[in-house]
């Protein structure tokens, strides 16, 4: 299974933020988006996910069965959250794990709760999400990657926030999934240490 | 999938029961509103008995679309909503799923609390009984036909007023046959079946189609 | 004399006064009752149903009160940032308005035989259905408001201004009133109290009091405790997760 | 010092004036609301001539209340607030100048739209004038008592109809003796110049009251 | 001037999130304080911009010529921009340069317009914030400490969503305010090449 991206062109605000823009991924390949301000690289992950059209190009899944949407086999984890500042983390976890279930099986997923003690969060599990601290709440948000097993890993300056420890403990579970055979695009203005991941540069 | 479902609809529940879900706001302002009326129109109990089931239905009808403000606005802002465009969930459903949810949290009380402000404007019993079948039957049109307005000012952050601007012209239908359909006075209840059924018809046909509008509004404001 | 607003002291406090305080509401309730069903005569145009307004008036008297019980705790909260002024605030919206919902249900009930009809937008008692529609919007505002202490300040505000507006509330709606012919030729309160009738009154009213102490007293209780229980975890929580960050921590 | 309260005004009107700043929401809300009365009540031009008046406070009070939440919630979540409160400028006369500002772009509006709209509830021209006039000196108290709802709820996403809620109740007064001044029927000027009066001593009240319990309730909401 | 913090508590929620904290800082001075999520850093910010309530201790300017508040002398910016999405760049740090700017003089400030040239976003001047990326929004935010002078940075996070050259300008930035008798304190979980700035390790 490949992530095909086919000279792909995406337009904001009727500008073209990305033009011409081609990389293939195969499995346990890892894309670190890099490049200024403004450069396009949320704009990318957006792309990718399947939240913003394409004005030209395409983006597929090779090989899969039968042909999906990126968006479906991707996690997509953004600046936001995406999770309820009134439940609590587990309550959080559960649903994502509920609906991003996905049919074609695929590799088994952690529950709400290991997923939350390895990342170092079990005993904040039962506190509602609004109590915690700025990267207690983005720890949350990326336990969501590993609730529900998708191959392709959509990351926005995952880093953001997070303490020495949390950094690690995300540097390691990135890797895992690569030697299980996953794929990572993520965006990040620091360094990522991902042994042969390749690099893009988006510019102006 | 079902399984998907379920857990959407429960999530909603839980959001709206946590401390901050504010789910009776809804009801105490459609108190608030009804009660205001006679202060402005004068204590005159024959006149509030005429406009009584005006009063009730316009009072619902306010507290129903503006309580629509953060249906989708809240998982929009926190990024829920992207997250589950990558579901393999039908967005329509999802849509269905919030907005039963929405209805038993915030309209359906008002069915329950409106005939208990009838008595305040000396409607009798009969009266009662209609404006609460009519309300019954016709809220889920106006929350289904309002979640429209509200998927197309997900991104804004004005919300509530906005939305009532842009539905409330559409939900004059449901007013006309909800009102004339609770109407008191008219005895016979011919007068009453027609109007009913033709509330019922609103609401059936909102159930068929705001599903679709509203998911198309939200693609559109994810971009 | 020990700090009553230190909320460990209080809770002791109420350990120890709440029992006797809770005898003497239901041994002076059976007394008020008995005045009532064997005393008190029926009264000669209004009949049995003038027994209600035993239940009447006293919530009448009480929606009051408690308003301005909840707008001390309000000053406490704002002046002194006491919990404890939070809790009792926090308790007493509830209460208040289920006492003014009974001054409002019996006043109805009354009404029915009185008037004939449920309700007259008469302005004494449309003054009493604002004030239970402030005591339900206080009570959205505590359940909205998610942080215990954000939500105790914003509501002390709202207190305080409704008790500023209140009384040209009362005014306003006693001059709307006059203004339109008035609505119904029955006035509330009715005959003069005869003495026979004042007695159990009275009894009724002190018995009343208590109970709303009683219940305020329990609710404050379980408030503190609830706040305990949220903070605890919490920190329970943090202390459980700065070792994992400490072990990974970089030598610096 | 009057340079940062000028700026601070400036600074308001562009934001209602740009796109998204959504000053006219309030004006077409009370269009329409004003509009769908006479759906609810009936075409009978004599009854709806008797409510007219009260038809049209009823509207302008929702609008204007409802048109508050973002007044300090859009600065509270952006961290403008913060950043105000770093400011030498009392809190006081910031908030003065955004209600001023707030009252400029929505409340006055309504003022003008008003009369026009009371033609279509077969008022005359001596009510029109009456209920520009009451309008004119009640809403800045509507404003004033609104914003300190708006303020105690500025931590909370779900404003609109909680602020509604909490100070419906409070503008009572306004309305009655709104109501009571603008109301048509009662010909003689005396039976006007009482409830006007109130009605300017109730807005100066507010204006005296108000900022101070606003800024409390922003310092206190901002912990 | 000096930047006097005795042993001061803050409460969030009822509990201590900082207890018994004493610091001095001297012009020229900074401050930088790391520690895990949750440790009370932002709340520590928060604090010294007069936010948040004192529980107990007190901070102090001491040798202003009449005393004064921190929160008058400090620059507070925290995870949130304070710039209004609808209104230019442009527009935003002209409202705060005069709002902010402060009466006892003090060093003069930049122009809007020049503050903006110095953090590289002249081009972006005149189009509204909300369609600028995360970065660009932050610069827009850090630019206001360049339109009033004030002798105290309260900095939260500082570098999150720079990219490269946006960080060593904003390094820069700081270093210049600290030769000019600044005083710096701020929070972050990377590192800021500040020579000689002192360490504050906060824990649970
Ligand atoms: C929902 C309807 C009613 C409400 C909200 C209401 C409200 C009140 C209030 C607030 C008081 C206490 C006033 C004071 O102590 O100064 C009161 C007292 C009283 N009410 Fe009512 N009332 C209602 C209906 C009635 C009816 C139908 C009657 C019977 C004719 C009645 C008879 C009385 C009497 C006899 C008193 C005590 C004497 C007095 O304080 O004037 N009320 N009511
Ligand atoms: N909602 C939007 N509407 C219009 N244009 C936008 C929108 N969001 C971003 N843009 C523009 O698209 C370009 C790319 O933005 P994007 O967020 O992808 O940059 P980025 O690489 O993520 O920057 P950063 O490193 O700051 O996150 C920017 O120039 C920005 O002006
Ligand atoms: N609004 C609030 N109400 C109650 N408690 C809060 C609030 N905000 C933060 N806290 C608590 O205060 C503690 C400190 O939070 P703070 O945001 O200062 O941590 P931090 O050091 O900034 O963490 P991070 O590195 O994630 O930003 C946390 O444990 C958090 O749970
Ligand atoms: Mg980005
Ligand atoms: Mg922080």
């Amino acid at each position: 299974m490949r992530l095909e991206v086919s000279d792909v062109r995406v337009e904001r605000g009727g500008r073209r933020v990305l033009d011409g823009l081609s990389f293939v991924l195969a499995p346990g390949n890892a894309l670190i988006v890099t490049g200024p301000n403004g450069a396009g690289k949320s704009t990318l992950l957006r792309a990718l996910a399947g939240l913003l059209p394409l004005a030209a190009g395409r983006i597929a899944i090779v090989g899969a069965d039968h042909a999906l949407p990126c968006r479906e086999v991707a996690h997509y984890v953004g600046h936001a959250d995406a999770n309820k500042a009134s439940l609590t983390a587990n309550e959080n976890l559960a649903f994502w794990a509920a609906s991003l279930a996905s049919q074609q099986g695929g590799r088994s997923a952690l529950q709400p709760a290991e997923a939350l003690a390895s990342s170092g969060l079990q005993r904040l599990a039962d506190l509602p999400v609004s109590v915690l601290s700025a990267g207690q709440r983005r720890r949350v948000a990326l336990a969501r990657l590993l609730v529900a097993s998708r191959p392709i890993w959509l990351l926005d300056e995952p880093m953001t926030a997070l303490d020495a420890a949390s950094q690690t403990r995300l540097g390691d579970q990135m890797r895992r999934h690569l030697d299980q055979g996953g794929i990572i695009v993520a965006a990040t203005h620091g360094t990522l240490d991902l042994s042969d991941a390749r690099h893009l540069e988006l510019r102006h | 999938m079902g399984g998907a479902l379920a857990a959407q609809f429960r999530r909603e529940l839980k959001i709206a029961r946590r401390s901050g879900g504010g789910a009776s706001t809804g009801a105490v302002f459609f108190l608030v509103l009804a009660a205001i009326f006679p202060f402005a129109v004068g204590p005159d109990l024959n006149l509030l008995a005429r406009i009584g089931p005006a009063i009730l239905w316009i009072a619902v009808l306010l507290s129903t679309l503006l309580g629509l403000d953060r249906l989708f606005q809240a998982d929009y802002e926190d990024g829920s909503l992207d997250v589950m465009l990558t579901g393999e969930m039908p967005l329509e459903l999802i849509v269905l799923v919030k907005c039963a949810a929405h209805w038993l949290t915030t309209a359906l009380p008002l069915v329950f609390v409106a005939p208990l402000f009838g008595l305040a404007l000396a409607q009798d019993g009969a009266a009662l009984v209609r404006v609460t079948l009519s309300l019954l039957v016709g809220t889920p049109a106006l929350t289904l036909i309002g979640a429209i307005g509200a998927a197309a000012t997900v991104s804004l952050r004005r919300g509530g007023l906005l939305i009532a601007v842009l539905v409330l012209p559409l939900t004059i239908p449901v007013l006309i046959f909800g009102v004339s359909a609770a109407g008191a006075g008219l005895a016979d209840p011919v007068r009453f079946a027609a109007p009913f059924a033709i509330l019922c018809a609103l609401s059936l046909a909102a159930l068929a189609g705001a599903p679709f509008a509203v998911a198309a509004a939200l693609r559109y404001g994810g971009e | 004399m020990p700090n009553i607003a230190n909320p460990t002291i209080f809770l002791s406090l109420v350990r120890r006064v709440l029992p006797w305080v809770t005898a003497l509401t239901v041994a002076l309730l059976l007394v008020g009752v008995y005045l009532i069903f064997f005393i008190a005569p029926p009264d000669y145009q209004q009949g049995e149903s003038v027994k209600i307004m035993y239940l009447h008036v006293p919530a009448a008297w009480l929606s009051l009160f408690i308003y301005i019980v909840m707008s001390a705790a309000a000053l406490g909260t704002l002046v002194w940032r006491h919990p404890l002024a939070d809790a009792a605030q926090k308790a007493a919206a509830p209460l208040g308005a289920a006492f003014t919902f009974v001054c409002l249900a019996t006043g109805s009930l009354w009404g029915k035989p009185m008037w004939g009809t449920w309700w007259v937008w008469d302005a004494r008692l449309t003054s009493v259905l604002v004030l239970f529609l402030i005591y339900l919007a206080l009570i959205a505002l505590w359940e909205a408001i998610e942080e215990p202490g954000r939500a105790a300040r914003a509501a002390a505000i709202m207190t305080l201004v409704g008790a500023v507006n209140l009384p040209i509330i009362k005014f306003s709606v006693d001059w709307w009133n006059t203004l339109h012919q008035p609505a119904s030729v029955f006035r509330v309160g009715g005959p003069a109290i005869a003495a026979s009738m004042l007695l159990p009154l009275l009894v009724m009213a002190l018995a009343a009091t208590l109970l709303f102490l009683t219940l305020h007293m329990m609710a404050i209780r379980n408030e503190i405790l609830r706040r305990r229980l949220r903070r605890l975890t919490i920190l329970a929580a943090e202390q459980s997760d700065a070792p994992a960050y400490a072990a990974a921590e970089p030598a610096r």
